[in-house]
């Protein structure tokens, strides 16, 4: 595995397959089915173009997710939970699962919160530090904060995974999403593998077929 | 007691329309494969109306007939699966699980009805297109097999939302995309297990049957013949 | 022509493993090049996604699995006729049986990779392999192609095993006659063998026990395959018949296969004073007997269905007698049963010349026969709205085309490195003496060759 | 870029960047300000109508909070926008009750089509080019403004032409109210399959000119002459729901039904009965059973009242109408004629109706006045289990009304192109005449001699390629959406909702549009709303005669719609001296000899008139019948196609006296063997990356053969031949296996 790691047998297999592709992609275009009859149509003004598709833009993100391994995270401004957490705890006008990820309760989505609900309390509180100046010009700009998930799966693993009967069954965040309230920026506290799910589900004999959480 | 769902299909009402195939698209996120693949027999629809010519002009009768995933309680393509992708679930579901699926395409051989679908590739929608997906539903990607589900993602969701409730989930409370839409009311969801539930009513009816049942397949979808005559 | 003695034995056979000539190289680099070509074709599909083949709805195996089977049945060559050979004691089997087990293990290695080429998602292929992975899940054991990975892999080893062991003297015979390098190399292999009458013994004792144990292995391979189909229900291939059926073609296909490389061996190694027409003879009348059992087989298949006029496996059946499939099927009959009883059933025509022709129609025959057992029943199940139909693609094409010239570029380049006729066993067919070889193994020089 | 271009492309460029990206992917992703703070994850139902077609069905939207790629100040980035997701029928509505076909369940990808027009664009190269450049909306409808200004200043408003498609409701009215403000005539509704005939019909014989209600629920014995009323016709959805209560909704009590037309449709497939007649004379065939009702005195001939008096003989008891002359004209024998009669009369309630192919032959009005007859005979008007006329919710209020009825569409095309009509402004919003209408009319070559065109269309299609302007409407998803239903329900509807989301491009409601340009004018028309919504609100909010008319307002807009009896419903409009009528027959357009094959083009159950061609779930349809995809063919009878060597799949020609075309065959019994039947939908030579240059399209060889009474087309009245001409080519995909050999249908 450490070869892994070191995306050395990524690189080995990637070079194989740069070959192949080469070789191929000349004697294949043969082998390519002729295009479909839809006419090229002018694209106007303002249309959109470009593809969706669940298909790997690069082989190494294939290796990636071959792996289960998510990139970490990148978050647009240092957010301090322990701070927030500490204030939630003095006063009732925050609480995690009600002022920034109000979903958690409801919707199988927990929600990042957007610049427009810091500011409904940075408006007033803690206006002069440098990160608030710069979210309120964020959303002078009408630009919003770049939220990127911490945790979540590859595509591959068809994991959808419901929050709201997690937390009606008194599941603590802090079982999946680690000590959060004593960190800043959001870390993978938790290596949250499927083992974590169907152990818990055992223990807890919730529903532990594949169906229950892949489809 | 567990849940058993099945289907009825009520081939008097049934008009052959086509409005559960596209709303089985819609839910979903079946992918529009084109015309180059269609053309080469790789259209998927998961719920299809098949067609049946009977005698000549002009004394010439035509018959529909829905046909979908089965469910059934002895599914051919369970066994032979190596990974178990496809299998049967607590609740009498033949659940086709993705991420396990290697695509050895036994599954959809064993199936006698040929309602298995095959991704042959990474399925791609034209932008903005994709704002349509349901993000209730994965979007297969190549190599998998995929099939009617009776919408599981609606079953699980409301039985969730009854749990919720501290409540039974109630007949005709769920309905999988095709039931939703059909016009006719030609078919019916529910639980085979409540005799109180419509769909068990309707599994009674002297015009059911099954399709292909000689083969001991099991099915949950109850047929109800369409009559000729008033 | 002159009988060969034991010094022209030995140089005749190591000749080819002493020096090499340009052919040599040239047909490597041809044979590697398609190879190579096939690989990235693989590769090309794995990028470009499955659908790059003629694979379709309801058709969802056609070439690759119409490969597989061919392979494994041409695997049967080997292992099980040197196998049966050696327990009856044939004499004229020492030149053969080594040509034909070499055939076993390369066919079924080609042969196991086809699963693996038509799996949706191969880079997930491990997952068929039971190991007790990080969530406990094993393999469905219920599933045939489970049974396959079992069934294959136990074949697979048993048959390097068959073709190791009789290598270890003609090894040590190569290690004394060669030198530097070359020399460590087969002394390796030799695993020190000396020829002591004991190491004799247990060669000889190890030797029938694998005989013995192989043919059974053999049987149930093809079989097990023949689960893959019978399993289902799809028409026609829900037949009990299935079992010996498959195994029947296998060997059938297996005999044709060792002929052609006999053939080929005799022309291209000059091996005419080892490869006798008798060889070709015996194997020829091995070769009608079970073209006559395959024909006794597919009458068998073809009546049943017919008789038991079932509506659904009756498309499949008129598909194949007289619909769009049945210029194969015919072409099939001709070559599996027809051209080879006239040609092997006529002694006159019995010559390494017919058995060749003969052979090649087989194999011919008997992959048409995979395909025509995998895809009319496939495109006709019971729901005629659902019917399809197949036409294969260039990447199948390639890839199919590949596996041959991989084929022949192993047998090649284990001809240049092993011995491909037993040395020690013709010495010891010449003349016996009880230092060089064992009790059981007694008997005149050669079999019952008459030149 | 095409699918699988692509796919190749990830695949190279995938194996070509891999050694690069094995690491983190970059994360440079622009966020803008969220659209709608919408609980993540969580489904919010919203009403909507669907406007495909006329029905005006009732939607509920799932709408769903999403991420969308969106540019801002020309940089592009993200935002959270609450979408669609899904359509649903709304199960309150008395339409759809529920249901929803498969073109409405499409519908949602009108507003996510690729291909949409996102802007207003003004043309810069050569009319039907679909070359464009973008402007804003001020310049755009300062464009348009200075158009009709320049009319104005000239006095020549009445050159202002207004086509539109067939539209019921508010929007309609603010049409009207607009081109009647500014001096010109009224708009033209266009509409290839209109059922302007059988309006014109139920107006003579019950003073109501709509198209009829069926009440088949309750229903024993349906008799429908042609009418695809489960397909395409009228209200499918809502007959759908019908159809299914009367098979099985009554214990003990099946409806039968019985299809009476020529060619094998939807609807017929379903029939108890499928009686195949001669094309146009259905009519004959009403009257066949009227005479032999009459004569077995099942019911007194005076019975039908007003409907029968137009009828020539009726009062005499039809004596020219006896079974076996109509046998002799319709191809149908004496005993069914005598047995469908007798039921007809004993199996009560009991309903017949007529519509499609029946009545798009020039003796169509016969037809349709006809089968009213039978109808009114038995009496099943406004009787339960027969048909009932809705009624209609009065939209059109008070204002000066367009000075001058518009002309037919053919005879403008003819005016402008003959250079008597001299349109010098041509607005077009949701109608596509260019594709819809005969070549013989030469609309498009009318179009070129117009000054000066501006389409409302959201997609560049064979008449907005023609624009000089284009001012893209939103999608009805995205803007105020109404309808006032002709028909479908007992009592009156008028669905109404507001945008189930926000508009993804810069487009603009059509009727803000109109109301801006009316305020930009230099002589300002005061139009008296300021905005569409209250066009809608001042009219519809009243229905529900509460008193506080804001209440009303969003309890209706909540509900998508108002319905109820209304205080005063409109009294019928009184009878119309007309001479009683007696069969003619049918006129085509094209000799015998030359032409042997009546030409029956149909509106295909995908694509009705061909307007929804481009969403691609409806292309990728298997056909009810036919299981085609993707394709156009045309249906031969098994014995015509051997005579003429045509088989499955093959290329053939149809030509007519003004034109030819080429697709692939089908043979099917569902027709006689002078008879062959091509829908209608395919063959758009500019609609879209889905449906540019697909198959063939059967309209444009149509005869420009009109119903003489109401000057409709007669789209069924042309005469063709039919040769082969090629080997199959894979231009027609059937998701249907392949037939072998002993086909081995209607397996058990």
């Amino acid at each position: 595995m450490g070869l892994l790691r070191r995306g050395g047998f990524a690189r080995f297999w990637t070079v194989v397959v740069c070959a192949a592709a080469v070789v191929t992609g000349v004697a294949c275009g043969v082998l390519a089915p002729p295009k479909s009859g839809t006419a090229a149509m002018t694209v106007l003004p303002g249309q959109a173009s470009g593809i969706f598709t669940p298909a790997h833009s690069s082989f190494g993100k294939a290796v990636n997710d071959f792996f289960g391994r998510l990139p970490p995270p990148t978050q647009p401004v240092e957010f301090p939970h322990k701070r927030h957490v500490e204030i939630g705890k003095e006063g009732p006008e925050l609480k995690c699962t009600e002022t920034c990820h109000e979903g958690v309760t409801k919707s199988p989505v927990a929600g990042l919160p957007s610049v427009n609900t810091c500011l409904g309390c940075h408006a007033a509180i803690a206006v002069d530090k440098p990160i608030i100046k710069q979210i309120t010009a964020m959303q002078e700009k009408g630009l919003d904060l770049a939220w990127q998930r911490v945790y979540g799966y590859v595509a591959q693993a068809h994991v959808k995974f419901n929050h709201a009967p997690h937390i009606a069954a008194n599941v603590e965040c802090a079982t999946c999403h680690g000590d959060i309230a004593n960190q800043t920026v959001a870390q993978r506290n938790v290596n949250m593998h499927m083992g974590v799910c169907v152990t818990c589900h055992r223990e807890k004999n919730a529903p532990n077929e594949c169906l229950t959480c892949h489809f | 007691m567990a849940h058993k769902w099945g289907l009825a299909v009520d081939l008097d009402r049934c008009d052959g329309c086509g409005a559960c195939v596209t709303a089985c698209h819609a839910e979903n996120n079946i992918p529009t494969v084109g015309e180059m693949q269609a053309a080469r027999g790789r259209a998927m629809h998961w719920i299809r109306v098949e067609r049946y010519w009977e005698g000549e002009f002009p004394n010439v009768r035509l018959k529909f007939r829905p046909v979908m995933c089965q469910q059934c309680d002895s599914a051919p393509c369970e066994p032979v699966c190596p990974t178990y992708a496809s299998h049967h679930t607590a609740d009498g579901l033949n659940a086709q699980i993705y991420n396990r699926c290697i695509g050895t395409r036994y599954c959809a051989n064993a199936c006698p009805y040929n309602v298995r679908f095959f991704d042959f590739f990474n399925p791609a929608w034209d932008k903005p297109l994709q704002l349509q997906l349901n993000p209730d539903v994965s979007v297969r990607e190549v190599g998998v097999m995929e099939k009617c589900t009776f919408c599981s993602q609606r079953i699980l969701a409301t039985t969730i939302q009854a749990k919720a409730e501290k409540r039974e989930v109630k007949d005709g409370e769920i309905k999988p995309a095709c039931a939703q839409a059909c016009p006719a009311k030609a078919i019916v969801f529910g639980d085979l297990n409540d005799p109180e539930s419509e769909v068990s009513r309707l599994a009674e009816s002297p015009r059911g049957s099954k399709l292909l049942e000689d083969l001991g397949t099991r099915p949950n979808v109850n047929y109800l013949q369409r009559l000729t005559e008033a | 022509m002159k009988l060969p003695n034991d010094a022209t034995i030995t140089t005749d056979l190591l000749h080819p493993l002493l020096n090499t000539s340009w052919r040599f190289y040239l047909l490597v680099a041809f044979l590697g090049s398609i190879v190579l070509m096939g690989l990235s074709t693989w590769i090309f599909q794995m990028v470009m996604g499955f659908g790059m083949t003629g694979i379709n709805n309801p058709i969802f195996w056609a070439f690759y699995i119409t490969n597989f089977v061919f392979w494994i049945g041409i695997s049967h060559a080997g292992t099980l006729i040197s196998a049966i050979l050696r327990l009856v004691n044939a004499g004229w089997r020492r030149p053969v049986t080594r040509c034909a087990e070499v055939i076993t293990a390369f066919a079924l290695m080609i042969g196991a990779l086809f699963p693996i080429i038509h799996l949706g998602r191969p880079w997930l292929f491990f997952w068929l392999v039971p190991y007790p992975s990080s969530r406990m899940i094993w393999p469905n054991f219920r599933s045939p192609l489970a049974w396959d990975f079992f069934a294959i892999n136990t074949y697979l080893t048993g048959s390097l095993l068959f073709l190791f062991l009789p290598m270890i003297p003609d090894f040590a015979i190569v290690r004394d006659h060669s030198t530097g390098l070359r020399r460590k190399i087969y002394g390796v292999l030799a695993l020190g063998w000396r020829g002591t009458t004991k190491q004799w013994h247990r060669l000889e004792t190890a030797m029938s026990i694998m005989a013995v144990g192989i043919i059974p292995v053999a049987v149930s391979v093809h079989t097990i395959v023949s689960f893959d189909f019978s399993m289902a229900p799809v028409p026609m291939w829900h037949s009990t018949i299935f079992g010996p059926y498959f195994v029947a073609g296998a060997i059938f296909s297996g005999i044709a296969g060792l002929i052609i490389a006999m053939a080929t061996l005799r022309k291209f190694l000059h091996l005419e004073n080892y490869l006798y027409p008798l060889h070709f003879q015996n194997l020829g009348k091995l070769l009608l007997m079970m073209s006559l059992l395959w024909g006794y087989f597919v009458f068998n298949e073809r009546l049943t269905v017919w008789y038991g006029n079932h509506e659904a496996d009756m498309n499949v059946f008129w598909v194949t007698q007289t619909g769009s499939f049945s210029p194969l099927f015919w072409t099939m009959v001709t070559v599996n049963f027809v051209i080879p009883v006239i040609i092997l059933g006529i002694k006159r025509f019995r010559t390494i010349t017919g058995c060749v022709i003969a052979s090649c129609g087989v194999c011919v025959g008997m992959w048409l026969e995979r395909f025509l057992i995998v895809v009319p029943s496939l495109g006709h199940k019971y729901l005629p709205y659902s019917w399809g139909t197949y036409t294969p693609q260039p990447v199948e094409l390639l890839i199919t085309v590949s596996t041959f010239a991989a084929m022949t570029l192993l047998y090649t380049l284990f001809a240049k490195f092993v011995p491909i006729i037993s040395i020690w066993e013709l010495k010891a067919g010449k003349h016996p003496s009880p230092a060089l070889f064992p009790e059981g193994a007694r008997e005149h020089p050669l079999g019952e060759v008459h030149i | 870029m095409d699918r699988r271009n692509f796919i190749k492309l990830t695949a190279l460029t995938g194996s070509a960047t891999a050694l690069a990206s094995c690491g983190n992917p970059e994360h440079t992703i622009i966020r803008f300000l969220p659209e709608d703070e919408l609980t993540p994850g969580i489904a919010e139902w919203k009403p909507s109508v669907c406007p495909l077609c006329a029905s005006g069905c009732g939607l509920t939207v799932r709408v769903m909070d999403t991420d969308v790629e969106v540019t801002r100040e020309g940089q592009a980035g993200v935002t959270r926008m609450a979408v669609a997701k899904k359509l649903e029928g709304n199960p309150d509505h008395p339409v759809s009750r529920g249901g929803l076909c498969a073109r409405g369940q499409a519908g949602i990808q009108v507003t996510y089509h690729p291909d949409r027009i996102t802007q207003p664009l003004k043309r810069t190269g050569n009319r039907g080019e679909a070359k464009y450049e973008a402007v804003t909306w001020d310049q755009a409808i300062a464009e348009l403004a200075t158009q009709l200004d320049g009319l104005a200043t000239a006095a020549d408003q009445k050159s202002l032409a207004f086509v539109t498609a067939r539209r019921s409701g508010r929007r309609a009215t603010l049409v009207q109210q607009f081109l009647a403000k500014f001096g010109a005539p009224a708009a033209m509704a266009f509409e290839l399959f209109g059922n302007d005939v059988l309006r014109r019909a139920n107006g003579l014989s019950f003073g109501r000119e709509q198209l009829p209600t069926l009440d088949l629920a309750r229903s024993r014995y349906v008799l429908s002459f042609g009418a695809d009323f489960l397909g395409t016709w009228n209200s499918p959805v809502a007959h759908a729901e019908a159809y299914g209560a009367m098979r099985q909704g009554r214990p003990g009590l099946r409806g039968s039904f019985v299809q009476i037309e020529s060619h094998m449709t939807q609807t017929g497939a379903n029939a108890d009965e499928w009686v195949p007649v001669f094309p146009g004379t259905e009519g004959v065939l009403a009257l066949g059973f009227a005479h032999v009702i009459v004569h077995e005195k099942l019911r007194p001939a005076d019975a039908a009242g007003r409907a029968g008096a137009l009828i020539a003989g009726w009062a005499s008891g039809l004596e020219e109408y006896a079974p076996d002359r109509v046998s002799k004209l319709t191809g149908v024998t004496v005993h069914r004629i005598e047995e469908i009669a007798r039921h007809f009369a004993e199996l009560r309630p009991s309903m017949a109706f007529a519509g499609g192919p029946p009545l798009a032959h020039t003796n169509a009005l016969f037809t349709a006045v006809a089968v009213n007859a039978l109808n009114a005979l038995v009496g099943n008007i406004n009787e339960p289990g027969g048909i009932f006329f809705t009624p209609q919710v009065a939209t059109a209020d008070t204002g000066p009304s367009a000075s001058g009825a518009a002309p037919s569409f053919d005879k403008l095309a003819a005016g402008i192109v003959a250079g008597q009509l001299p349109v010098k402004v041509l607005l077009v919003d949701g109608a596509n005449p260019v594709f819809a209408t005969p070549q013989a009319w030469k609309v498009k070559e009318a179009f070129a001699k117009v000054p000066f065109i501006a389409s409302f269309g959201s997609f560049l299609d064979e008449t907005s390629a023609q624009a000089d302007l284009i001012l893209p409407d939103h999608s009805f998803l995205e803007s105020w959406v109404e309808a006032a239903p002709e028909s479908g329900s007992l009592v009156a509807v008028m669905s109404v909702a507001p945008p189930a989301m926000k508009p993804l491009y810069q487009t603009r409601a059509m009727g803000d549009v109109l109301l801006e340009v009316g305020r930009k004018l230099q002589k300002p028309l005061d139009l008296p709303w300021q905005t569409y919504e209250e066009a809608l609100k001042t009219a519809i909010a009243p229905l529900a005669g509460g008193k506080d008319i804001d209440e009303d307002w969003f309890a209706i807009r909540k509900q998508g719609g108002w319905w109820g009896n209304l205080s005063k419903p409109a009294p019928p409009v009184a009878a119309a001296s007309k001479a009683p009528m007696t069969f003619v027959e049918p006129q085509f357009d094209g000799d015998v000899q030359q032409f042997p094959f009546h030409f029956l083009p149909y509106p295909s159950a995908a694509f009705l008139d061909g307007s929804l061609a481009h969403l691609p779930w409806l292309q990728e349809l298997p056909d009810p019948l036919t299981s085609a995809m993707w394709s156009s063919w045309v249906e031969v009878n098994p014995q015509t196609a051997e005579r003429l060597g045509i088989s499955d799949r093959d290329i053939v020609e149809i030509a007519s006296a003004h034109g030819s075309i080429q697709t692939a065959a089908v043979v099917s019994p569902g027709l006689a063997q002078n008879i062959i039947a091509m829908p209608v939908g395919q063959g758009h030579s500019m609609f879209t990356r889905y449906a540019t240059g697909r198959g063939a399209n059967p309209i444009a060889i149509l005869a420009p053969v009109m119903e003489p009474e109401t000057g409709s087309l007669a789209w069924a009245a042309t005469r063709v031949k039919i040769s082969r001409v090629g080997d199959p080519d894979g231009r027609l995909i059937l998701f249907a296996g392949a037939k072998e050999e002993k086909p081995n249908e209607g397996l058990r």
